[in-house]
């Protein structure tokens, strides 16, 4: 067992309602950065697992997404391993 | 300066000796007045110990005895404050007042600042401020059913400013709505005097049976004490009490975070769990880690029970590894409490934790030995006697001298400002600036419905909530107006007790106790310990006059930016009892034909009003006359009309005189707005008529039938009265006729002013400004 | 009438909805989320408030408590389900109820009455109100914007699921009378089986005069009737 | 002038209280996943950008992070370029 840690991004599905980067792109917009075009906004998660590999780290962490992390209605997600210590079960 | 109280060191007893902790930096002057404590003060820590503090223990002695905990510069004048009457069941001294309120019920009530915090952190620091003080009030027993909240800021025309307003009003929300805990009314201020200071003051009413209260102090030797709810992280340990890095190896700037984070949801358990607890009669005593976290709860609870108590800080649940005594004395983390379970009764108090998912420890135990000890597993870390801990703080009774500025400002010559040109084009920018303007942007944002029991919502002068199951209703208030306070501090103290019972009776209520919050700047100072000083005594008198006790409060220095201090802001937040549900009123007009009259009378003073301040930019000249009789005359006399049942609304006159009362009434909650003909006689120059905040007046209506009945109720109570017009049709007009000029105004129009005025600047594109 | 009201850990009207059943003369019980044994009980209930604080998502943790199983089960076998803005949220979580509430699109928490239409009156939820019929309920949400697929949508509307919709005091949906958002100013759903209804006001605010409004009741009268053997 | 494809992520402090991530982690482990040793929640953004060259781009996003997107007092970020659109200025 070795201790991964994961990023996990859930971001609106396209073409979905995104209040909160309407918002913000339009912000950014009125502070005089008229150069930004889009602006979406999603979740950011850190989590630290115990799994025997990579392949497993990822795995898990799919089905949590699947399960609980992101809402199938209307977003995605995105896991990526970014880092481990191997055999650190706290 | 002179100490004036205080245990003498001679009579105490001599701490034991006590090990430093290995690691922990040696005590020198400088870490002393790092940690706060004046060279008079140290001597004091000496001779209570009778050898050098160890380094945690100075770091609780700087805690205890720091002004938020030890009330060091204001202890002296509380005690001019009346805190009895018949109906006071708790006064000062506990986590919250509570008044008994008839039927076997009692209301626990109180109101607490989070100024700081909200300076560095708007959205933490007001929602961990509204944690704290629901804490108190269940803490008390009683489930909290409203809270209000007293805000002011600096202009609305500065990004940071409308940040610090956007994120304060956001934090209040979220925390309170989470909780389920409607917010039914409070007040917010914008003026240059709170620029660098914003001041965020919170109040909760909660309801209990009388049975039900308890409190909070440790007795029982051997009785287990237990950590409950949130673990304890590194966060809010006070700044000023690190600034050499070498304080401790183990944690680094970045890991101890200056703000403190708000789990409300995790509080929504706390109080389910807290409530039940107490129901269960498992525990006897309990408290809200608070500020000064463990070392304050722990070691006021020994204080008021007359006790000891030892407590081990490794059986302490923390949020991080490696966390030093120190550390974990004195963190503010949030949501969690120190109980006293009775004895054997440890199962059930875990029991009921474990059924809110939520986590419970014994730390310590109730000592009979009197003393404060901490202990590292086997190791003392500090052993210090209790009551001088808690009761030794030295306070200070100060010079006050009143600041010539102010004098100069008081007798400003306003006859320059007493015409108006064109009234209409006045009116309209008084009616519309942020002071006087609709407040729904806030309130909208704030869960005011919840429990199904509001019955007057925020937008008329109280709120109230009824009580299920009985007749009864309770209705709150905070009001205080900073320009007066500044302008001469004991008249704004009164008129903020005066416009409190004001807004109170004119809801239905009988004004029956206060809270308050005491924000001033340094008292230090000559003029800042003046300002202080008046308030109280004002209030203090207001406080008799009115036979509203002061059951608790809270105070707030040193709120002073680059040496410029806040207005005085003496906050009162009082609480009355509606004796029957039918006496609610409110002040919206409602009934088209219904005879507009005003209750006391006219004058020409225009000192410290909106008016000066919103059209000419100036904050001078005396604040209204008040007087305090006067003010008890017409509140019995509103109470009396009210309790006839020929009241159909009322409304207290104060920031943008009576045209701007008459605005409010006529308006109501926007949906139907009533036309106003008033026509005003007396001869007064035209922008006092208008806009004069004089004191003792109020704005009602009634059916003309009983227009007659209301002046006859007023003149029995010596109450100056006068017919001064007709509510109009549904959208109608809005016409002020007097001797000088005419106020003409379309519904459209005056309700654009009044509800538009605040959503156009905070709703404009976002101007980012963290 | 049994009915359950659920709690969850953050629930926070509860109590408003257990007071407001026994109004109408139902008999209410609470039933924590992580007890089970819903026999017994003729209709289920699920409270507003703000259950495991709306972290991660709005109803998306409590749609993951033991109860849930067996609400899905009453619900499959028939039985009436309502949820009310958080409880909505959860049965949307739990694919009870289709699409998603959104954050509002003021992105603000809205706490205010709301003037909404009976769009249907043939619903066991909704029968003692006439159809068109303007009730006055408080709201207090920030995640109330109703959002589902195009497809999604388009069915809800052909097959007159959408029960609740904001519209002005005059009866009129209009952009300035939706306050959050919601597609086509969606207050209130059902399912396929017209036995579940989610909603985002609070009828169990508008119970009593005191409290500004007496239309929630009818929702309330209607569940009763509607179980009560004529 | 090209368009760049920017991801953000705003992150809690350390030592900070994350009651979100807190939540998160007990639910991930009473759904069984024991494994799970810690769980921290920011967010994540993407935000499309017009930029002379990829230095700028990441250099105005992190401006744009410091005035607006991510709270200095309890929040960290950081900033990836995860795509650029040659000349592509809508
Ligand atoms: N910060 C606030 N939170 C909640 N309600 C507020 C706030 N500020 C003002 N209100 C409400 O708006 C209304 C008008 O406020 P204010 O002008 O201070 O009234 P008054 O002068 O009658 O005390 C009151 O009902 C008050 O409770
Ligand atoms: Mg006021």
């Amino acid at each position: 067992m070795s201790q991964y840690h994961l990023e996990i991004r859930v971001k609106p599905r396209p073409g979905l309602l995104d209040p909160q980067g309407k918002a913000i792109h339009h912000a950014l917009n009125s502070l005089g950065w008229d150069g930004v075009h889009d602006v979406r906004v999603g979740k950011a998660m850190y989590i630290d697992l115990d799994a025997a590999s990579e392949d497993e780290a990822r795995n898990t962490a799919e089905a949590m997404c699947r399960k609980l992390l992101a809402n199938p209605v209307t977003e995605d997600f995105e896991v990526t391993v970014v880092g481990v210590a191997e055999g650190a079960t706290s | 300066m002179s100490i004036v109280d205080g245990t003498s060191p001679e009579d105490m007893v001599k701490a034991p000796h006590v090990d430093p902790r290995p690691g922990d930096p040696e005590i020198t002057p400088e870490l002393v007045a790092d940690h706060g404590l004046s060279p008079e003060e140290y001597e004091r820590v000496l001779g209570i110990l009778g050898r050098t503090p160890t380094f945690t223990e100075l770091g609780i002695f700087s805690a205890m005895w720091s002004e938020h905990c030890g009330y060091k510069n204001s202890k002296r004048l509380l005690r001019l404050l009346p805190t009895e009457a018949p109906w006071v069941i708790q006064g000062p001294g506990e986590n919250a007042g509570v008044i008994d309120i008839g039927e076997g019920y009692a209301l626990a009530f109180k109101i607490e600042s989070h100024n700081h915090p909200s300076a560095v952190e708007p959205y933490q620091g007001a929602a961990t401020g509204v944690g704290g003080i629901l804490r108190d009030i269940f803490t008390m027993g009683a489930r909290p059913i409203a809270v209000l909240d007293s805000l002011r800021f600096g202009r609305l025309d500065s990004g940071r400013v409308r940040y610090l307003f956007s994120g304060v009003v956001k934090g209040i929300g979220d925390y309170g709505n989470c909780m389920g805990i409607p917010n039914i009314g409070g007040e917010v201020s914008f003026d240059e005097g709170y620029e660098g200071n914003p001041i965020v003051n919170a109040m909760c009413l909660g309801l209990m049976k009388r049975e039900e209260l308890i409190t909070a102090s440790a007795s029982g030797d051997g009785n287990s004490l237990m950590a409950v709810g949130a673990r304890t992280g590194r966060d809010g340990i006070h700044g000023a009490t690190f600034a050499s890095e070498e304080l401790s190896a183990d944690s680094d700037e970045s890991s101890r975070p200056q703000v403190q984070v708000g789990d409300p949801f995790t509080e929504k358990l706390l109080l389910e769990a807290s409530l039940e607890l107490i129901a269960s009669g498992a525990i006897s005593g309990i408290q809200d880690m608070g500020a000064a976290g463990i070392t304050s709860s722990a070691s006021e609870m020994a204080g008021r029970g007359g006790s000891g108590v030892e407590i081990d800080m490794a059986r302490v649940p923390v949020r991080e590894p490696g966390m030093t005594p120190y550390e974990i004395l004195l963190s503010e983390s949030q949501e969690r409490m120190l109980v006293v379970a009775e004895p054997g009764r440890e199962g059930d108090v875990r029991r009921i934790l474990e059924k809110w998912e939520l986590e419970a420890e014994v730390i310590g135990h109730v000592t009979s030995d009197g003393r404060f000890r901490v202990m590292e597993g086997d190791r003392v870390v500090a052993d210090i006697p209790a009551l001088p801990l808690t009761e030794g703080c030295p306070t200070y009774e100060r010079e006050g001298v009143e600041g010539e500025e102010v004098q100069r400002l008081r007798a400003m010559d306003l006859s320059g400002y007493m015409d108006l040109d064109d009234p209409a084009a006045t009116f309209l920018k008084v009616l519309g600036s942020p002071n006087v303007a609709s407040k729904r942007w806030i309130y909208h944002q704030y869960d005011t419905t919840v429990r199904s029991s509001t019955a007057v919502r925020p937008g008329s002068d109280a709120g109230v909530v009824r009580i299920r199951g009985t007749r009864k209703a309770v209705a709150a208030t905070t009001d205080c107006n900073g320009r007066f306070g500044y302008l001469e501090p004991r008249a704004g103290a009164e008129i903020a007790m005066a416009e409190a019972a004001r807004n109170l009776v004119c809801s239905g209520a009988i004004p029956t106790a206060i809270t308050n919050n005491l924000n001033f700047g340094n008292p230090l100072k000559p003029h800042i310990y003046h300002q202080l000083r008046e308030a109280v005594l004002g209030m203090a008198d207001a406080c008799r006059i009115f036979e509203t006790p002061v059951t608790g409060g809270n105070v707030s220095l040193f709120n002073e930016t680059d040496g410029v201090a806040i207005y005085p802001t003496p906050v009162v937040g009082m609480v009355g009892v509606v004796e029957d549900v039918d006496h609610i009123t409110t002040q919206a007009f409602r009934e088209t034909g219904d005879a507009v009259i005003l209750l006391g009378r006219n004058t020409d003073e225009l000192g410290g009003s909106e008016y000066l301040y919103a059209v000419h930019d100036l904050v001078a000249g005396a604040p209204p006359a008040v007087d305090l009789l006067a003010e008890r005359h017409l509140q019995n006399a509103v109470l009396a009309m009210i309790r006839e049942g020929i009241v159909r609304s009322a409304h207290d006159c104060s920031e943008g005189g009576l045209a701007c009362a008459l605005a409010e009434c006529a308006l109501g909650n926007g949906e139907t707005v009533l036309g106003v003909d008033v026509t005003l006689t007396d001869d007064l120059p035209l922008a006092a008529l208008l806009f004069g905040e004089a004191q003792g007046r109020i704005v009602l209506s009634c059916a003309p039938e009983h227009a007659d009945r209301v002046a006859a109720i007023a003149d029995e109570h010596g109450v100056p009265v006068a017919r001064i017009g007709t509510v109009g049709a549904p959208a109608g007009t809005f016409r002020i006729t007097t001797p000088k000029g005419i106020v003409d105004v379309t519904p459209d129009v005056l309700s654009k002013t009044y509800f538009e005025a605040i959503p156009r600047i905070m709703d404009a594109p976002a101007t980012g400004d963290a | 009438m049994k009915v359950a009201v659920i709690t969850f850990p953050g629930s926070n009207c509860d109590y408003d909805l257990y007071k407001a059943i026994q109004m109408v003369d139902g008999e209410a019980s609470f039933v924590w989320h992580r007890d089970r044994g819903l026999r017994g009980y003729d209709a289920v209930m699920l409270p507003g408030g703000f259950s495991y604080g709306d972290y991660l998502r709005p109803g998306a943790i409590a749609r993951m408590s033991p109860v849930m199983e067996e609400v899905m089960d009453f619900a499959a076998k028939g039985g009436p389900v309502l949820g009310i803005c958080n409880g909505f949220q959860i049965l949307c979580e739990a694919g009870l109820l289709p699409g998603a509430l959104m954050p509002n699109r003021s992105l603000k928490f809205q706490s205010k009455d709301v003037f909404v239409r009976v769009e249907r009156a043939d619903t066991l939820f909704t029968a003692d109100y006439d159809a068109g019929a303007v009730l006055r309920i408080p709201i207090a949400h920030h995640d109330g914007n109703f959002e589902a697929d195009q497809e999604t949508l388009r069915r809800l509307e052909d097959d007159g699921r959408v029960v609740f919709r904001y519209v002005d005091r005059s009866g009129e949906p209009t952009d300035e009378s939706n306050p959050n958002g919601s597609w086509h100013n969606i207050a209130g759903i059902v399912n396929d089986g017209g036995n579940v209804l989610g909603m985002m006001p609070h009828p169990e605010r508008a119970m009593e005069p005191i409290l500004g409004s007496t239309d929630g009741r009818g929702l309330f009268t209607s569940i009763l009737r509607s179980l009560t053997p004529a």
